[in-house]
């Protein structure tokens, strides 16, 4: 079992030691049954830490979102920042160092094993409820959550797996292996879905029948962009499709401007929004490590996870590469082996 | 006008609109949201509430304004006003409905909207009471409204357990009753004291506070520069869940989507945009207005509590509470307005 | 049914006038309304110019309002519309809305000195000032005109300043020495401080690169012009042209709509965020 | 389908032009100046039979942005080019398509035609409207259709290109040539005729190749050795020559004008500075292997010289057959060699040479008899391939020029030749004709009567080609003169009887089976690329074709360039070729390399991929993608060797963030032609 | 046969196909096939690209929202590719284009890839008819296609 305070006691050591410039970590929230993220500065705020299976975010897109202040900032401040991590999380930073985004010595990685569960899902929990909310979340050690019902208060136990997020449910690595400290137990199976099961679930249907799901998701999509956004991949400077933000630069000249791609227009159509999406599908290929942020934020609930996690199991078992493991390999696009599939093509 | 249905009865008023487009709350993909209702047996009111607003009723996410082309050279612009069906929406929270005129305030103005105009002008509005909060980010109380205001809506039905009070608040609202007169039974006394105690009960429920809203406009108007709002969005990742889901945002961008390159045909279309994007407000030259994500979250709290404020004399805020909740990283607008009003 | 507010009217380009070159060049266009539709306006207002398939821009217009057949546009190239208007040529057809915003209240200034300062393509909103107050010379006591560009071959509407001399006091500057540059050799705020116009019933109107309206204002001060006595005009990204698109709010106000307009003591009670 | 009124069916290409509209902003009086982008366009069209060129013109005329469109009757004719010139200077042209053949053929021709209209070469596009279109379909209205797609994509490309200059690059005077046979020895012989200093690598221990191991050479029957060592002692005493045998090229990088190559010597046991070809070592060396030069027709020591001619001029230890270098095992030969020219000690070196251009002369093997066992081949010792045949042949060869069995060493009375051994047969072994197994098979059978009077010759062949000078004459003159009894035919097997070799064949034109009791038989076997052609190929960066030959960049237009700039090919690397065709090729090869390198500075294409800095973040996706590590990182952004760089694209295919295009074939153009194409 | 309504429509439908085909090998396969004068369907147009290895997903999911049937992708063999490793890269990178469409529910007819050498002027016919004869029977693509 992971002892909170321990982490609270690490977290404000380095902090204290100055050896970070703050700690990326989760603290209760007042918005809703599940933390949220925080950055602590002194040693002290570290008794609000939490660690719990509502501590649902990738921090790692805070590393993103720092490195890209200090590169705008007048009075940058390049000390490292230490980080909660989980299993996943620790892999995207693997996947950042990999890409050269920062430094290995940028960051202080306090790893948090997943151990034996995960993190809730709250479109499967709201799903249980029926659009309802909980006004607390808990894990109970063994296999189930305790969850109290906003309103009428009533306190069920929900089978940990019927709520656990499905990326959790398939975790190949539940312990963070990129890492400065690990808190909790390493535990490698955790026992509940075979890898890519959700995928391959999809993948069963028939052609027509995928069509009408993806049709209906596509359509539904908002463009909100919050997928993009809450991503820690999706770093760039401005987006491939449709951007909401723009590279312009004392250089950048009128044509550049006039002649940016409009790969997709903005329009949240079906033809629009798949663009969209299968263009972030594609481009995380390789470099997604199925945090499943993307599918958490998603307002309308569209199963994101599995465009990524379809070409997570490709480039697995066609290519033997898994993203965030080894920060020294080149990355799956940018490599081949002789023995490639060859057999599609004519 | 005020009459009672019974929830049997409810399929058949439904099925007396049969000339009308009527839209009902659904669960489907693990979230409620408006859908289609094709027959009267499918609707179900059980709802909490939708995770998109009314508003996409008359102001969709996507409008085409006008198609282009080039006729022997000269452009030739053809208009594409919507002439929608009559429109019925079921189930709308009043925090909705107390959406809307906000947004009829924004399309009116000195300039009229064509567009959102012939979409609201069909839309009639259903609301159904809340009788007790969905979430713990409710606060409609605290924006002026309540769990069973009339604002905006056309009928607000209460939920009697076994039957609905049903009270048409305008002659479209009205109208609309007409149409499954016979579904409707007349409001007895008990009915009557009944809705009361229900409404009453609704509103004891505790909501998240704001405490005096010209105070907070005041504080506002006063942290224009504070580091604060760049703290309070250290988190933010400057998606447009908030302002999509928010049933009174109404900002959007116009652009022109090419058709056929090489003859110049394409459309002018409306969309929704953000003022949490970077690009809303950025110049060409690259300038932003507001740059950096602490200043957008101050307009966009700014914007329901101080200038709409300002210039219409209301929050541009309903208490629905969509924001605070499906906020990817937790930014609770009520504890950003505290902690704004307590600086 | 009112008006369709989005719905251009179309304006076809009678004449191009290359007015400067360069990475940020700037064309004047002079733009007719074929169908007979056109649109009266005030100095000081916008139109949203439409270019079918690449979008629309929100432009200043240059003309006096004493102009009826044709409205003038000084466009720079910075992005897809204004790129395309470059890559324009006479007879091409565009999309016209407006005129948007507020004016510079003329009338208000009826017997008073005049003095105009602008620099770069911030010439444009105050030239149909300039227009309107030297036609309606007899309004105004005496006006004066700065205008500064980077190089004599940057200077907008040259021509024009020729006739101008005859009813006002020019005072064009460069921002770099030129051989055989006859006018005053530095930037503008400078140059205003080298002749250093008279605040006494003066009222000034200034336009240009931020970074020049900002020295401007402080010289003007330096030169005793109270705040009430200096208008400028301000610019945000625009849409919608009518208040509705959210964007180019400056505090409560639509520029669109409220402004573009202001006089330095309105402004500087408007959060800073244009 | 009526054609149109206005369309005259032609037998051959021809063009339609485009495109005009007048200045933007002439109209005020005002030149176009420096930055200023009008949207004049132009494409010309050229087109064949079943595309209505006329049309085609016709419409895009009225597209946006072209100002200018015609249709022209053989535009890559002078009068075309002085039309398209006119065309350009006359509508202040910007850009131009011409929509004719294909770019391989005339894109050159207009691009030199731009410049001198003074539109920037690289601002003429091709639109293929003939091989992709016209040639190629014959309903004319989906033909011509398809033809303003082509065109109008072309178009709006072209809207996007950049003005360039093409790239200087600085070049090293020096070539390197890998291989020693002739070809590489007449390659090198040449161009340092020309002044260049240059490298010749060779895998064996002496120079020479196969021809080394030639008798005669058909069709004049002069001594292969008497006209080969003159040139090869030229190689040696030539001081522009750095001749490393016994060396192989490890590895490449750089670019055309400016290679680097690392080659690795084996190590070098033997001095040949010291080596005073006495010859007491190789009686005391215990090993005997198969001697190589005699195609293991006899042996020779692990210390040995391969032929008394070889250059270098001495003898080698064989690292492989030596008992040991350890002198504890055996060290006989250090022993005996009163020059002390033997040390055991010595290691293979590596040697970085800068070379600005590549001959490939790896020449050819045999192909294995071990495929040929219905022959017989590799299984009875009197079944000998063609090589093996010309070493009993040769004066200087294991039996001194006597024709002899090498099972009994019994003169064979009876000799029977099998053609296309392994040739011309894509089931079972090579698909193609080996050229000249029909030529020195003739001369196999002449020389044999030469040497056997009394003997008998059989040739089984399926065709005779003899195309080349004085060839057809000299089979001929083996049949008539000679007494070969020519048989058409294939032989189905051969097999041992009674100490004859049974040869089971059919003679198709006297539609009868033929069994011959031979002494001998010979398999004029295929040629194949010689071992480590693969090896070479991927090292050096260069293609090679199905059947494993080097590639030639055009198989018409470019015989002797490789696919890879800066370098060629020469000899029956890249195809089978007699003796006189590959001294040509390397004369060819070697006058390419001269051309190139009379240059002080190489034209580099300037179509090179480019960072878009803002966009870049550092990921190194391009840099692992690049072939040609072109790319590497600076100050933490991709940046771009515009030499190392063949703008290949690569980069782009991998780049998330589109941060990296090559210039003129940027995603922005493809993007605007698949929109014209889907329009 | 027995539906002659049915092959009416099916062959009044004409596939448009973006064939994006690399410069050395598939680009002059089909010139060869032009020099050789093979008839083939006129339905492909193409792009020549430098290498299959410069394809940008981008590409093949634009064709598809501008309308297209079908994409080719061509380029060369294996150990062909005149830049070494471009169609080993294009290979990886297409195969989970591939597999991304297919997931989605796009007919997995509507995307290919081929290897064309410049020599198979005759594959290059081939490729491009039976992909042709494969979309007359999928008709038109709506599934990604813009609404507009």
């Amino acid at each position: 079992m992971v002892n909170v305070e321990e982490i609270r006691g690490y977290a404000a050591g380095l902090l204290e030691k100055g050896e970070v410039k703050s700690v990326l970590g989760f603290r209760r929230g007042s918005a809703s049954a599940f933390a949220e993220p925080c950055t602590l500065i002194e040693a002290s705020d570290a008794a609000s830490l939490v660690w719990d299976p509502t501590c649902l975010n990738n921090l790692a897109l805070y590393l993103v979102k720092d490195r890209k202040q200090q590169a705008v900032s007048k009075t940058p401040d390049t000390r490292p920042v230490g980080i909660v991590a989980k299993g996943c999380d620790s892999r995207a930073i693997g996947v950042l160092l990999q890409e050269n985004y920062f430094k290995r010595e940028d960051v202080v990685v306090i790893g948090v094993s997943c151990e034996g569960t995960g993190v809730v899902d709250p479109r499967k929990l709201s799903a249980k409820l029926k659009g309802r909310t909980a006004s607390r979340v808990t894990f109970d050690g063994a296999d189930g959550i305790n969850v109290s019902v906003y309103g009428d208060g009533t306190e069920t136990v929900i089978p940990a797996r019927e709520v656990l997020a499905d990326r959790c449910l398939e975790c190949r690595a539940a312990t963070p292996t990129l890492n400065d400290v690990v808190f909790g137990e390493t535990v490698e199976a955790r026992g509940y879905n075979e890898p890519f099961h959700a995928a391959k679930e999809a993948e069963k249907v028939s052609e027509d029948e995928r069509w009408a799901n993806w049709e209906h998701h596509f359509d539904r999509c908002l463009r909100c962009f919050a997928c993009r956004a809450v991503c820690p991949m999706c770093y760039c400077p401005e987006c491939v499709v449709d951007s909401t933000t723009f590279v312009v630069t004392l250089g950048t000249s009128a044509e550049e401007k006039a002649n940016r791609i409009r790969w997709c227009e903005r329009s949240a159509n079906t033809s629009e929004s798949a663009v969209y999406h299968l263009t972030r599908a594609i481009h995380l290929a390789g470099r997604c490590i199925d945090c499943g942020e993307c599918e958490r934020v998603c307002p309308v609930n569209i199963p994101l996870r599995l465009l990524n996690t379809k070409l997570e199991k490709e480039a697995f078992e066609m290519f033997e590469y898994q993203a965030g493991h080894d920060i020294e390999q080149a990355s799956l696009l940018s490599s081949f082996r002789d023995e490639d599939p060859n057999s599609f093509i004519r | 006008m005020e009459k009672i249905l019974s929830q049997e009865k409810l399929r058949e008023w439904v099925d007396a609109l049969d000339d009308c487009e009527v839209y009902a709350p659904a669960f489907a993909d693990s979230v409620w949201n408006f859908a289609r209702v094709k027959a009267g047996a499918d609707i179900d009111l059980s709802h909490t509430n939708t995770i998109g607003s009314v508003k996409e009723f008359a102001f969709p996410q996507r409008e085409v304004f006008f198609c282009f082309e080039k006729k022997d050279g000269v452009p030739v612009l053809t208009p594409t006003l919507p002439d929608p069906k009559p429109t019925v929406v079921f189930g709308v929270r009043p925090c909705d409905g107390r959406g809307m005129p906000r947004n009829d305030t924004v399309f009116n103005k000195e300039f009229e909207d064509p567009y959102y105009w012939a979409r609201r002008n069909k839309l009639t509005l259903v609301g159904l009471a809340c009788n007790q909060p969905h979430s713990p980010n409710c606060f409609c109380q605290s924006v002026g409204g309540s769990p069973h205001a009339e604002e905006g809506l056309d009928i607000l039905m209460t939920d009697l357990g076994d039957r609905f009070h049903v009270k048409g608040v305008t002659a479209k609202g009205v109208e609309a009753m007409e149409r499954g007169r016979d579904a409707f039974d007349a409001v007895s006394d008990a009915d009557q004291a009944e809705v009361e105690k229900v409404h009453a009960t609704s509103r004891s429920h505790s909501q998240r506070p704001l405490g005096n809203l010209d105070a907070i406009a005041e504080a506002i108007r006063e942290s224009f520069d504070s580091p604060l709002w760049a703290d309070m969005a250290q988190h933010c990742i400057g998606c447009g869940i908030c302002t999509f889901l928010c049933p009174t945002c109404h900002c959007f961008d116009i652009n022109d989507e090419v058709i056929n390159p090489t003859t110049g045909e394409g459309e002018r279309v409306r969309t929704w945009d953000n003022c949490q994007f970077p690009d809303f407000t950025m110049h060409t030259s690259g300038h932003n207005p507001r740059g950096d994500l602490g200043s957008r979250l101050r307009q966009r709290v700014s914007h329901k509590f101080l200038y709409f404020v300002e210039n219409h004399k209301t929050q541009q805020c309903t208490g629905c509470g969509r924001c605070i909740t499906e906020c990817p990283v937790g930014i609770d607008i009520i504890a950003v307005l505290e902690r704004v009003g307590q600086s | 049914m009112t008006d369709n507010i989005y719905l251009p009217k179309i304006g076809r380009i009678v004449g191009i006038n290359e007015e400067t070159l360069g990475a940020r060049a700037i064309k004047t266009f002079k733009v007719e309304f074929p169908n007979g539709d056109g649109f009266e306006h005030n100095c000081g207002q916008c139109a949203m110019l439409s270019m079918f398939g690449k979008g629309e821009s929100m432009i200043s217009i240059a003309s006096s309002p004493l102009v009826k057949e044709y409205k003038q546009f000084s466009i720079m190239k910075m992005g897809r519309v204004t790129s395309a208007f470059h890559a324009a040529k006479i007879g091409d057809f565009i999309g016209i809305r407006g005129p948007y915003g507020n004016q510079f209240p003329l009338d208000d200034w009826k017997g008073r000195d005049l003095v105009f300062i602008g620099g770069g393509v911030g010439l444009a909103p105050i030239w149909p000032v300039i227009q309107t107050a030297v036609a309606r010379r007899e309004d105004f006591g005496k006006i004066t005109v700065f205008y500064g560009a980077r190089t004599s071959s940057d200077i907008m509407y040259e021509a024009d300043f020729e006739k101008l001399k005859a009813s006002a006091e020019v005072q064009l500057s460069v921002d770099s020495p030129e051989e055989g540059w006859p006018g005053y050799t530095g930037f503008v705020p400078a140059n205003l401080m080298d002749k250093a116009p008279t605040p006494d019933n003066a009222i000034a109107i200034t336009c240009g690169p931020p970074i020049m309206i900002k020295f401007v204002i402080q010289n003007l001060q330096a030169l005793g012009f109270a705040d009430e006595q200096i208008y400028t005009t301000i610019e945000n990204k625009m849409k919608c042209g009518v208040g509705k698109c959210g964007r180019c709010n400056v505090g409560k106000d639509y520029v669109c709509v409220k402004g573009p307009v202001y006089s330095w003591a309105e402004l500087k009670s408007l959060p800073q965020e244009y | 389908m009526p054609a149109p009124d206005d369309w005259t069916p032609r037998s051959d290409a021809y063009f339609a032009s485009p495109l005009a509209q007048g200045t933007p902003g002439k109209q005020c009086g005002l030149a176009a100046t420096g930055d200023y982008q009008p949207s004049l366009r132009s494409p010309w069209l050229a087109a064949a039979a079943t595309v209505d060129v006329k049309k085609v013109a016709r419409e895009l005329a009225k597209d946006d942005g072209v100002v200018f469109s015609e249709d022209y009757v053989y535009m890559c004719s002078d009068p075309g080019q002085t039309a398209v010139i006119d065309a350009i200077k006359d509508n202040d042209l910007n850009g131009m398509v011409i929509s004719c053949c294909s770019p391989t053929l005339h894109e050159k021709t207009f691009r030199d035609a731009s410049e001198l209209g003074d539109l920037n070469a690289f601002q003429c596009e091709i639109a293929n409207i003939r091989e992709q279109c016209a040639w190629v379909h014959s309903d004319m209205e989906v033909a011509t259709e398809k033809a303003l797609k082509i065109t109008r994509a072309s178009v709006r490309r072209v809207q996007h290109n950049q003005a360039l200059e093409p790239i200087g690059v600085p070049v090293t005077r020096r070539a390197l040539v890998v291989g020693g046979g002739i070809a590489g020895i007449q390659a090198a012989l040449d161009m340092t005729d020309a002044g260049l200093d240059v490298i010749l690598v060779e895998k064996q221990a002496t120079i020479g190749g196969n021809m080394l191991k030639l008798s005669e050479t058909f069709p004049t029957l002069d001594c292969s050795q008497c006209i080969l060592s003159p040139k090869m002692v030229s190689v040696s005493k030539n001081a522009k020559i750095t001749l490393m045998t016994e060396s192989e090229v490890e590895s490449i990088s750089g670019f055309v004008g400016n290679f680097k190559v690392k080659i690795k010597k084996k190590a070098e046991f033997v001095d040949p500075e010291l080596c005073k070809l006495c010859d007491d070592c190789t009686p005391v060396c215990p090993v005997a292997v198969p001697n190589e030069y005699d195609v293991g027709l006899t042996n020779r020591r692990a210390i040995y010289i391969p032929f008394a001619q070889a250059i270098p001029a001495s003898f080698t230890l064989d690292e492989e057959a030596c008992l040991g270098l350890d002198p504890v095992v055996c060290g006989k030969c250090e022993e005996v060699c009163d020059v002390g020219a033997i040390d055991y000690d010595k290691k293979p070196t590596v040697t970085e040479e800068e070379v600005g251009a590549i001959i490939v002369a790896t020449g050819f093997d045999l192909y294995g008899m071990e495929h040929m066992g219905e022959f017989g081949g590799g299984r009875y010792p009197d079944v000998l391939d063609g090589l093996q045949f010309e070493r009993l042949c040769s004066a200087s060869g294991a039996t001194e020029g006597h024709i002899m069995r090498p099972s009994d060493h019994k003169v064979p009375k009876e000799i029977v030749f099998i053609q296309c051994s392994g040739s011309r047969d894509p089931e079972n072994h090579c698909a193609y004709c080996s050229k000249i197994c029909c030529m020195y098979t003739a001369k196999h059978a002449t020389l044999y009567k030469h040497h056997v009077p009394d003997g008998q010759a059989y040739i089984f062949y399926i065709d005779i080609r003899s195309g080349g000078k004085g060839y057809e004459e000299f089979v001929q003159r083996s049949m008539e003169n000679d007494g070969v009894i020519y048989l058409r035919g294939r032989v189905s097997r051969v097999y041992e009887k009674d100490g004859k070799l049974k040869v089971m064949g059919v003679d198709t034109l006297a539609g009868r089976n033929v069994e011959i009791d031979a002494d001998m038989v010979v398999l004029a076997q295929a040629m194949e690329p010689s071992k480590g052609t693969a090896e070479i190929a991927k090292i050096l960066k260069i293609g090679r074709d199905k059947d494993g030959f080097l590639a030639e960049a055009h198989p018409k237009l470019k015989p002797v360039e490789s696919v890879t700039a800066g370098i060629y090919l020469a000899g029956a690397a890249q195809g089978p070729k007699d003796i006189p065709e590959t001294v040509s090729q390397a004369g060819a090869a070697a006058s390419k390399v001269i051309a190139l390198l009379s240059k002080d500075q190489l034209a580099h294409s300037p179509t090179v991929a480019k960072v878009r800095d803002p966009y870049c973040t550092g990921c190194e996706m391009c840099v692992d993608a690049c072939p040609y590590d072109a790319i590497a990182l600076v100050d933490g952004k991709a940046s771009v060797n515009e030499i190392l760089c063949e703008g290949c694209g690569s980069c782009v295919g991998v780049c998330v963030r589109a941060a990296i295009d090559v210039k003129n074939v940027t995603q922005l153009q493809i993007h605007e032609m698949i929109s014209a194409i889907m329009a | 046969m027995s539906n002659p309504s049915k092959t009416t429509e099916v062959q009044t439908f004409e596939p448009r196909i973006v064939a994006f085909l690399c410069k050395w090998c598939s680009s002059a396969g089909s010139d060869l096939a032009g020099v050789s004068r093979i008839q083939y369907s006129a339905n492909a147009t193409p792009i020549t690209i430098p290498c299959s290895g410069s394809v940008s997903p981008m590409y093949i999911l634009s064709a598809f929202n501008k309308g297209a049937d079908g994409v080719l992708i061509s380029g060369c063999h294996p150990g062909d590719c005149h830049y070494m490793e471009g169609n080993y890269l294009a290979r990886r990178k297409l195969y989970l284009v591939k597999e991304l469409l297919q997931f989605i529910g796009l007919e997995s007819e509507r995307f290919r890839m081929s290897w064309v050498s410049a020599a198979e002027g005759v594959k290059f016919a081939e490729v491009v008819d039976e992909f042709v004869e494969d979309l007359r029977v999928l008709g038109p693509q709506n599934r990604l296609k813009a609404e507009r």
